[in-house]
């Protein structure tokens, strides 16, 4: 019965509706940076949008190509962008409270006082120290 | 900028980095890739190492290596001796190293060192052909395939050497511009 | 004769170490080199008088046809044995001259190195070694000038004596080549048979005009003539044998031994006339204003100068004979007065006439050789020097045109002889009037000798001129007309009208030494026409040209690098525009405006995003933001190659300009904010010329691509680069097989600023450190 | 848990190169590249000295992490979704200080990358004691934060606990 | 044209039109933070155009780009970083 | 044979550098290494001389590769006299930075760095190929950069600002041209362009447009008026022993690919190029003249008289026929030996002094008869006074000059060269002449080691010196092989032939 | 893209040159780059231009077949590239020497080396 199956349309189809998911993903990632009100929530909510986005796109190139050349590349993408994308999300964060952006003022900021107070502190120290 | 995590992934990624520029450099001749591509990518590694942990810290994980030696007794022949070193430091170097006769020698790799070895390598590899009366660089492939690495081949020679130039390059401007 | 070059040369380069090991003795060598060259050349004198030059040749770079070939005929013969002989006798006295002074060795360097150079000049068969000579004449005499270096008025002669002869030398160097190019030889004995074609050449008036610059600033000729008495402040050995004897004859040597060649022509004739005669004015004008010794003698020496040229200009044989005569003669003289001046310099301290008085008692040979020197310079009748005035004034009666305004210039010349003679040869020594000047140093055998001999030298010659000049002054003469000359000097030549405007000369010189106080007087209202003499003229060139270069480079070289980029771009675009004009193909959009259907939105947003990045990259005042800026751009760019089929390419951007941004961001912080440096009216500007450049660039791609090509490189490298260079990526067998040097120049190129960088940001020499 | 992932990668590139250079005429898809990767994966195993019993044991709960996580981070990007193509914010963004239970480098990376990665989660930075994690969340759910820290632990950490140790 | 080749235009102008929306939050700033982040976002599309290029094309020699474009993004970004905690400004 | 002569000019200093970099903390070492490749450089240069001199354009196919689609090395007599020139010089400069040159800059890869620009040198004058040549001015350029900056002294960091800014676009200018020529031609081999310049061509004002990128990217390279503003205020600012050997060498081989390619592949339109070089170089001579003139600190004046003399060196292209050329490339060979001769001797005088500004020098002249000697010798050398290697040059351009009815050039020439015998005397005046205005006790005596140190440091001068006299008094080999090497400038068939091995 | 592709190196150079003339050497280096990657965009552009084609041999086939893109621009371009990259860190190194030793960012703060001595006397 498999022989009926055309595998070129099957992988074109999945291939296309991942593709598809994977660009919607990343064009509502890319409008909410656009929209959203302050740093923090626009990084902590699309950055990650567009890694599901583009998994999706080249999982669904994966699939169209179907060798193992491309597999193994994709993985690596995918594998590269998931242990990537956090750890600048988090570093990139992490640099933002030291520089004083400020959040949005609707952000409930209770547990973070005093860790915020410390490190403004020391990050005044140090510009002191080096003027 | 030191951060647990950050330190964590990039511990993580720097032999994903190296074997994926390896691997770029081997397939260079075929694909996109080759020595320059594969350079840089092996010496991302190293700069978000030195990023995170500063050039003293990278230097003393990547570029050190311990040499282990002993010194050579009165009636034992060279070459016994230099196929004794050889061992210790080759393999069994663990167990090896903690013989109490054996000493310990630290070697810096020094980045000016990699960057020789590259120009040399690269310029070697059009050494051959002169020996056989054929112009500078003429390539020499043999006749075989070996898997990931290819047919080699003296521009083969040419492209690691490249390679290593660029690992060693961007150590060396890295080191010292980190030291800024 | 090369040997006698190279001998020189030897000497001349020995001295300095000969000075160590014979100290004062030195004078003996070189005294004994210019009179074994005498003695030389006088064995070769039989066959030169005999009618048949000597001639030797040696290759020396014959690709350029310049050869140290040697001719010798009666008018070099003449220069050679005046060199050698007056070199002997000088080189004698500045043995006793100099004296003690530590800098002995180097003098007599440059002293033989310039008797050699006299010497090789003269004897020199082919222009350009005449000119070789010429230049090294030229040095010798800068270093001897500036003998005293450390005096600014020394080193100030030096340098103008050397720029002004330089001047000459390089005008000579022009003529001499034009000379050849239109006699097609540089050597001058064929030379000598072409004067037709030289004069009849196309080049012959540009050639004329060079070679008499060189001559008249190397003689001293109006308006070249201030050197001169400003070079007095070389040592008197030095004014005695350079800028009375040879050197400045070296100008009229080179007249007489072109005389064949140029001469006969109208510019050639009128030109030396009208020059020579006013010189020969001048010079006897200003020596008349002057009470420094030297001063007097130089310019004497001057109108002497003018007067050779003028001579030289009339061209007949009578004239060319009074030439060489009058020349024999002035060498004599005035060699021996400025050695006299010399003595009484060195025994007094003082050269102003006013304050000598009464030397003749206490200097007793110098006097005696200062006399007779004087009364053949004021052509009293047993000396050698009243045939050469005699002869020049037939010569100037006899000439073609103009004869009583040259023989009233001539005249007026001699009458000036006769008051300097009287001045020098008797006012100084034998006057009565006046204290005794007193005495510093007492005369010695070595300052007294060589004027001497020299003085009865032109006693004897002219006691016997048929004896001993007259073959050599024939053949001279012949050398410069050209054709077999009846030559014959008498002393006497009865009672005719030369003798008697003679007599007349010798009454108004007479009159004029007596006024000669009164006329100084008068003299100073003159002073203000200096300010439009030579001298200042020179004096306010160089002044104008230093502070005008000062200025155009200020200018030119500003310091602001925007404006030498502007400048440079602008030549860009300049010489762009240029070929363009000239016969650029011309742009057809029309025809290509279907290439825009395949264009792609990506492709498009692309473009505008690198073009608003750019917009951006203008307005922002942050470092990270232009740095991220630029990431963007190259990214975008990378992303074009890629769409372009350059993966490879992409991928190598894409590296790089990530790179370049950790460089960037490890290097660039800690600096200051942005601040807008350009006012508004330069940005105006240097966006005019951006936008130039831009189009222009625009434009050269647009019209490049008009003629798409197919490269062969492509299709060879597209075959072989799997079957021949074992590999599938195409780009990569271009880099390290095919084109594997390029990869090899780039990989070295990033060694190098790696080690660039790293001495950069490590080390640090601070200032203080070797330069 | 090391030998695992050494072995599934050295799995996957026998596995690669199987494909590659091997003509076995075994046609090559995803599927098939799973099962020759499992297969070798096993034989690893098996001729494995290191050999031990919880190999496999934790197979299983590394794909319910897995599954856990994507579902997660789909739900939580259509939340976010959500929030970014409806004109009005639903959003109550705060940062909690989340007390940690993972102590090794690694947990704590693996642990903040997962939270990271789910949309609508940052984490800023760690204590110095390594005692707490703090945490940006878009979306408290009824104002109770002790609600959301439980979330994470009895989700994410305890999870990652279970693989790791 | 199939309908494949019509998705992968759609998704490619689709991605064009994300990167000219990140482009203004780029331009909008207002922090540097944000900016990086934006700049994070524009190599996620990049890659993303590459990928759909490689399958546009079928060449599949493109993908390594995105490869190599997925670990320098992150250290664009790490660098910016960086440059971040140790400027003054 | 024929290959390794070739190469060997590329592969000493390659390999020494290497050898060098591996010695990176043992300076010592390295001052060996740089020596003997050095002597190795010059003998092989020599005897490729004497091999191109006997048997002809040598060339060879880099990697085997057929000519116009490899790179081909090709050494013809000009480019063989510019690597010997470069040899001989580079040979000085090794022998003076021993002494010369501070530690600290030794230890920072300065021989390495030299040694690399050889091979640039090298590189550019043997290569037979557009790109390749690029690469190599490429490598000439971050030498330059590297060794301009090296130390990083205020003045030469600002001299570096300018040196790296106004030279990177004109590299960039070489580059466009080169893409140009590619986008035109199709090719990049210089035999082959030159053979497709000499066929009939659909457009070739595009290959003259091409030119004029070339044009600027050279003539900014050789400096030549209006192009040249880099050099005068970059070159005082290193030590001696780096300004030495870039203002000797570095303009000249910016001349050298302009006369190769403006007589090999850009001559399709001589009736604009001419004019266009006359002018430039008149312009270039005038100008850097005058700047000499306004200047007075010693290494200053020589600056700027790089620069008017790069103008004698256009004004045989401009002229272009056997003998002008011939006086170009003798002009190169004499300009750069006298020119790095008289920057070294600057560095005697300062390395005693301690200043080159005219005013605080004096009384060399007294204290150093044999620098004096030197000095003189090269400075009328410079200044073209017979029977001194200048006066060959300015001899054969004046009389191509005139053969070829360009009165005003010939003309402006000799004017020039009237000024520049004013600046030598004026430094001649001022430094060997002049009494030291403020002496210092100190430097009268000099100590045992002083006195080695000095020796060191004359060595070099000698030795360049017996080379200018050489070419100048005893001129015909020099004046013959540069009269050969213009033959085969001209008959460019020579060169086409023998790298296409048609 | 052939047609529009030369404005877009154009407008590369004329903003290149613009950041170059500001006197502000932070810009001078971004100019530096910018006309570098206009000068490589020119070399790229200068060839026919390839959709989709690289200049790669298909593994399967030996020889290349149309269409493919011209290789040697882009060997030329990626050693031009390498090599400006080597020459631009050198340079951003430089600028960051020069504004450590000067304290200033201003161009034409930087004109001293041009200045003429006084004349003696
Ligand atoms: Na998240
Ligand atoms: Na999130």
């Amino acid at each position: 019965m498999f022989e009926n199956i055309n595998y070129l349309l099957l992988r074109e189809i999945v291939s296309s509706v991942l593709i598809m998911l994977g660009v919607a993903f990343m064009l509502i990632a890319t409008i909410g940076l656009l929209r959203f009100p302050d740093f923090y929530i626009r990084m902590s909510a699309i950055t990650k949008g567009a890694t599901l986005g583009l998994t999706l796109i080249l999982t669904g190139m994966g699939i169209y190509f179907n060798e193992a050349d491309m597999l193994i590349k994709v993985l690596l993408i995918i594998g590269f962008t998931f242990i990537t994308s956090p750890v600048s999300a988090h570093v990139i964060g992490r640099t933002a409270v030291r520089n004083k952006i400020p959040f949005w003022d609707r952000t409930n900021l209770d547990e973070f006082k005093d860790y915020l107070h410390k490190e403004h502190m020391a990050r005044d120290h140090e510009k002191d120290g080096k003027e | 900028m030191k951060t647990v995590i950050l330190a964590t992934a990039i511990r993580i990624l720097i032999p994903i980095f190296l074997l994926f520029s390896v691997y770029t450099l081997f397939r260079g001749h075929n694909h996109p890739g080759g020595g320059f591509i594969g350079g840089l990518i092996g010496s991302i590694a190293f700069v978000f190492h030195t990023m995170t942990h500063g050039p003293h810290h990278t230097v003393d994980t990547f570029l050190k290596v311990n040499l282990y030696g002993y010194p050579r007794q009165p009636n034992q022949s060279r070459s016994l001796y230099l196929m004794r070193m050889m061992r210790v430091n080759v393999w069994r170097r663990r167990r090896q190293a903690l013989h109490q006769d054996i000493r310990t020698h630290m070697v810096r790799i020094e980045p000016i060192s990699i960057i020789a070895t590259g120009l040399l390598l690269a310029a070697s590899s059009g050494l051959p052909a002169l020996l056989t009366q054929q112009p500078f660089m003429t390539a020499f492939w043999t006749d075989f395939y070996l898997p990931i690495i290819g047919r080699p081949g003296t521009p083969i020679l040419f492209d690691i050497g490249v390679y290593l130039l660029v690992i060693g390059i961007v150590l060396k401007i890295t080191f010292v511009m980190s030291e800024e | 004769m090369i040997l006698a070059i190279l001998a020189g040369l030897l000497f001349a380069f020995a001295a300095p170490f000969l000075y160590r090991w014979l100290g004062k003795w030195l004078y003996v060598p070189m005294a004994l080199l210019p009179l074994s060259i005498f003695v030389y050349l006088l064995t070769l004198a039989p066959a030169v008088l005999g009618g048949n030059p000597v001639s030797q040749v040696q290759a020396w770079t014959p690709s350029l046809n310049i050869n140290l070939n040697f001719y010798l005929d009666g008018l070099s013969l003449l220069f050679a044995l005046l060199i050698t002989g007056f070199g002997t006798l000088i080189m004698v006295y500045a043995g006793g001259y100099l004296k003690g002074n530590p800098l002995l060795g180097r003098f007599y360097l440059y002293l033989t190195l310039f008797m050699t150079a006299m010497l090789g000049l003269v004897l020199s068969g082919n222009l350009l070694s005449v000119f070789v000579f010429w230049e090294l004449t030229s040095i010798s005499s800068y270093l001897l000038i500036g003998f005293g270096h450390e005096k600014e008025s020394s080193r100030d002669a030096a340098l103008q004596a050397f720029l002004v002869t330089g001047l000459g030398g390089l005008a000579l160097m022009g003529g001499l080549i034009l000379v050849g190019i239109a006699g097609e030889t540089f050597s001058v004995s064929e030379l000598l048979t072409r004067g037709d074609m030289v004069t009849s050449h196309s080049y012959y008036l540009p050639a004329l005009v060079l070679v008499l610059v060189g001559a008249f600033t190397k003689s001293a000729q109006f308006p070249f003539h201030f050197w001169l008495p400003n070079a007095m402040a070389a040592p008197t050995p030095v004014s005695a044998y350079l800028h009375s004897a040879t050197m400045v004859k070296a100008g009229v040597y080179l007249l007489a031994r072109l005389t064949p060649v140029m001469g006969g022509t109208d510019y050639w004739q009128y030109t030396l006339l009208l020059v020579g005669g006013i010189t020969t004015v001048l010079g006897a004008l200003l020596a008349m204003q002057h009470t420094d010794l030297k001063a007097i003698l130089a310019y004497t020496t001057i109108s002497a100068l003018g007067t050779l040229v003028t001579m030289t200009g009339i061209g007949t044989g009578p004239a060319l004979q009074a030439m060489v005569v009058f020349l024999l003669a002035h060498a004599l003289y005035k060699g021996t007065l400025f050695l006299v001046a010399g003595n009484v310099d060195h025994a007094t301290g003082t050269r102003d006439l006013a304050r000598l008085n009464r030397l003749g008692p206490v200097m007793r040979f110098t006097a005696i050789a200062a006399s007779l020197a004087g009364l053949s310079m004021a052509g009293v009748l047993p000396f050698f020097g009243f045939i050469g005035k005699e002869l020049v004034y037939e010569a100037a009666l006899g000439a073609s045109a103009f004869q009583w305004l040259l023989f009233a210039v001539v005249f007026f010349s001699g009458m000036v002889f006769v008051a300097v003679a009287l001045a020098i040869g008797y006012h100084i020594f034998w006057r009565s009037k006046g204290e005794v000047t007193p005495i510093e140093h007492p005369d010695s055998a070595l300052l007294y000798l060589p004027p001497v001999v020299l003085s009865f030298v032109g006693l004897t010659f002219g006691l016997l001129p048929g004896l001993l000049a007259t073959p050599l002054l024939r053949r001279a003469t012949e050398a410069m007309l050209g054709e077999e000359q009846v030559f014959e000097l008498a002393l006497w030549h009865g009672f005719n009208l030369v003798l008697g405007l003679s007599l007349l000369t010798m009454a108004l010189g007479y009159l004029a030494y007596r006024f000669s106080g009164r006329l100084q007087q008068h003299a100073s209202r003159f002073n203000r026409l200096y300010l439009f003499g030579p001298d200042n003229l020179y004096q306010l060139l160089l002044k104008g040209l230093i502070t005008g270069a000062t200025k155009l480079t200020a200018t030119i070289q500003n310091g602001y690098l925007r404006s030498y980029i502007t400048t440079i771009v602008l030549t860009l675009t300049g010489l762009l525009s240029l070929t363009l004009w000239r016969n650029g193909p011309t742009l057809d959009l029309a025809d290509r405006v279907q290439q825009l259907q395949g264009i792609r939105l990506y492709e498009v947003v692309l473009l505008l995003l690198m073009i608003s990045g750019l917009v951006f990259l203008f307005r922002t005042r942050s470092r990270l933001t232009s740095i991220a800026i630029m990431g963007i751009i190259g990214y975008s760019a990378a992303l074009l190659f890629i769409l372009f089929g350059a993966p490879d390419v992409a991928a190598t951007q894409l590296l790089i300009e990530t790179l370049t941004v950790v460089i960037f961001v490890l290097i660039l912080h800690k600096l200051p904010p942005f601040r807008y440096l350009t006012h508004a009216g330069q940005r105006y500007l240097y966006i005019l010329v951006s936008l130039a450049f831009g189009a222009m660039m625009t434009y050269v791609l647009l019209l490049a691509k008009q003629y798409p090509m197919d490269s062969k490189l492509k299709s060879y490298f597209g075959e072989n680069s799997y079957v021949l260079g074992k590999g599938h990526n195409i780009v990569n067998v271009i880099l390290v097989d095919f084109r594997a040097m390029d990869t090899m120049g780039e990989i070295v190129v990033l060694a190098v600023a790696a080690i660039g960088i790293l001495a950069l940001l490590k080390l640090r020499i601070q200032k203080g450190g070797k330069p | 848990m090391k030998t695992f992932l050494l072995h599934s990668i050295s799995a996957f590139v026998l596995s690669y190169l199987f494909f590659k250079y091997l003509d076995s005429g075994v046609p090559y898809n995803a599927l098939t590249a799973v099962a020759v990767a499992t297969s070798v994966l096993f034989m690893l195993w098996l001729s494995s000295l290191a050999y031990n019993r919880t190999y496999f044991r934790k197979l299983p709960k590394a794909l319910n992490f897995l599954l856990y996580f994507l579902k997660e981070l789909i739900v939580a990007n259509l939340r976010v979704a959500y929030d970014i193509l409806t004109p009005r914010y639903h959003m109550q963004p705060i940062v909690i200080a989340l007390p940690l239970t993972v102590k090794t480098d690694l947990e704590i990376t693996l642990l903040t990358g997962f939270i990271t990665l789910t949309p609508g989660s940052l984490t800023i930075d760690l204590s110095s004691d390594r005692k707490f994690l703090y945490m940006h969340s878009l979306y408290l759910k009824n104002g109770d934060v002790e609600e959301l820290k439980r979330s994470i632990k009895e989700g994410f950490e305890r999870r990652l606990l279970e693989l790791t140790r | 044209m199939s309908i494949f080749s019509v998705t992968l235009i759609v998704a490619m102008a689709a991605l064009s039109i994300c990167l000219v929306l990140t482009a203004i939050r780029f331009a909008l700033g207002p922090t540097l933070p944000d900016r990086i982040t934006a700049f994070d976002l524009f190599v996620a599309n990049v890659i993303g155009m590459v990928a759909i290029y490689t399958e546009l094309t079928g060449n599949a020699d493109f993908i390594d780009v995105a490869i190599i474009l997925s670990l320098f993004g992150f250290l664009g970004s790490i660098s910016f970083a960086y440059y971040l905690m140790k400027s003054t400004r | 044979m024929n290959h390794l002569l070739l190469l060997l000019p590329l592969l000493i200093p390659l390999y020494a550098a290497i050898l060098c970099l591996f010695f990176w903390r043992y300076v010592k070492v390295q001052q060996y290494i740089a020596v003997l490749a050095q002597a190795g450089l010059l003998v092989s240069t020599f005897l490729l001389l004497l091999e191109v001199n006997t048997n002809g354009i040598a060339t060879t196919q880099i990697g085997n590769w057929p000519a116009p689609f490899g790179i081909t090395l090709a050494a013809d007599l000009f480019s063989c006299l510019m690597v010997l020139t470069g040899s001989i010089v580079g040979m000085a400069i090794h022998l003076f930075s021993i002494k010369g040159l501070d530690r600290g800059r030794q230890t920072f890869g300065y021989y390495p760095i030299l040694l690399l620009l050889q091979l640039g040198i090298g590189g550019v004058c043997l290569t037979g190929d557009l790109f390749n040549m690029f690469v190599w001015f490429e490598l000439l350029l971050i030498c330059c950069f590297v060794l301009i900056a090296l130390g990083g002294t205020k003045p030469q960091l600002e001299g570096a600002i300018k040196y790296v800014t106004i030279n990177l676009l004109a590299s960039g200018f070489l580059l466009t041209g080169i893409g140009l020529v590619y986008g035109i031609t199709g090719t990049l081999n210089l035999a082959e362009l030159g053979l497709m310049a000499r066929a009939p061509m659909t457009h070739p004002s595009m290959v003259t447009l091409a030119g004029m990128f070339f044009l600027v990217a050279f003539g900014t390279k050789a400096a030549i008026f209006p192009l040249f503003f880099w050099l005068p205020a970059s070159y005082h600012t290193p030590p001696i022993a780096i300004s030495s050997f870039i203002a000797g060498l570095l303009t000249k081989v910016g001349m050298y690919a302009m006369i190769r390619l403006f007589t090999l592949v850009f001559i399709q339109d001589k009736g604009l190029m001419l004019p266009l070089f006359t002018v430039l170089a008149g312009l270039t001579m005038v100008i850097g003249v005058l700047g000499a003139a306004s200047q007075n600190d010693f290494r200053k004046i020589l600056s700027f008289h790089i620069v008017s003399q790069i103008g004698y060196m256009l004004m045989g292209l401009a002229i272009s026929t056997p003998l002008a050329l011939a006086g170009s490339i003798y002009f190169i060979m004499h300009n750069v030996l006298v020119k790095t001769n008289l920057f070294l001797i600057s560095g005697v005088v300062a390395h005693r002094h301690g200043t080159y500004a005219l005013k605080k020098l004096g009384s060399v002249y007294l204290q150093h008869p044999f620098l004096s000697l030197l000095f003189f010798i090269s400075a009328f050398s410079l200044a073209g006074i017979p029977p001194f290697s200048g006066f060959w040059g300015k001899f054969m351009l004046a009389k191509a000059g005139f053969e070829a009815d360009y009165f005003g050039l010939v003309l402006t020439s000799l004017a020039v060269s009237l000024l520049t015998i004013f600046s030598m005397t004026k430094i001649w005046n001022e430094v060997f002449w002049k009494r030291k205005p403020e002496t210092d006790p100190l430097l009268e005596v000099m100590t045992e080691a002083d006195l080695r140190v000095n020796r060191l440091l004359h060595l070099p001068v000698v030795f360049l010196v017996v080379f200018i006299l050489f070419i100048g008094v005893y001129a015909e080999p020099t004046v013959a092989l540069a009269q050969r090497a213009a033959e085969q400038l001209l008959n460019s068939e020579m060169y086409i032939n023998a790298v296409l091995k048609r | 893209m052939e047609l529009i592709l030369p404005f877009l190196i154009g407008i590369l150079f004329a903003a290149s040159l613009y950041l170059i003339l500001h006197r502000h050497f932070f810009k001078l280096i971004l100019g530096l780059i910018i006309f570098g990657l206009a000068n490589n965009l020119f070399v790229f552009v200068i060839g026919r231009l390839t959709r989709g084609g690289s200049a790669i041999i298909p593994q399967e086939d030996s020889v290349a077949t149309e269409p493919f893109a011209d290789p040697v621009p882009q060997a030329l371009l990626l050693t031009a590239i390498v090599i400006g990259f080597g020459i631009q860190a050198f340079a951003i190194v430089l600028i960051k020497r020069v504004y450590q030793a000067f304290g200033t960012n201003d161009l034409d703060d930087m004109n001293s080396t041009d200045q003429i001595e006084e004349q003696e006397k």
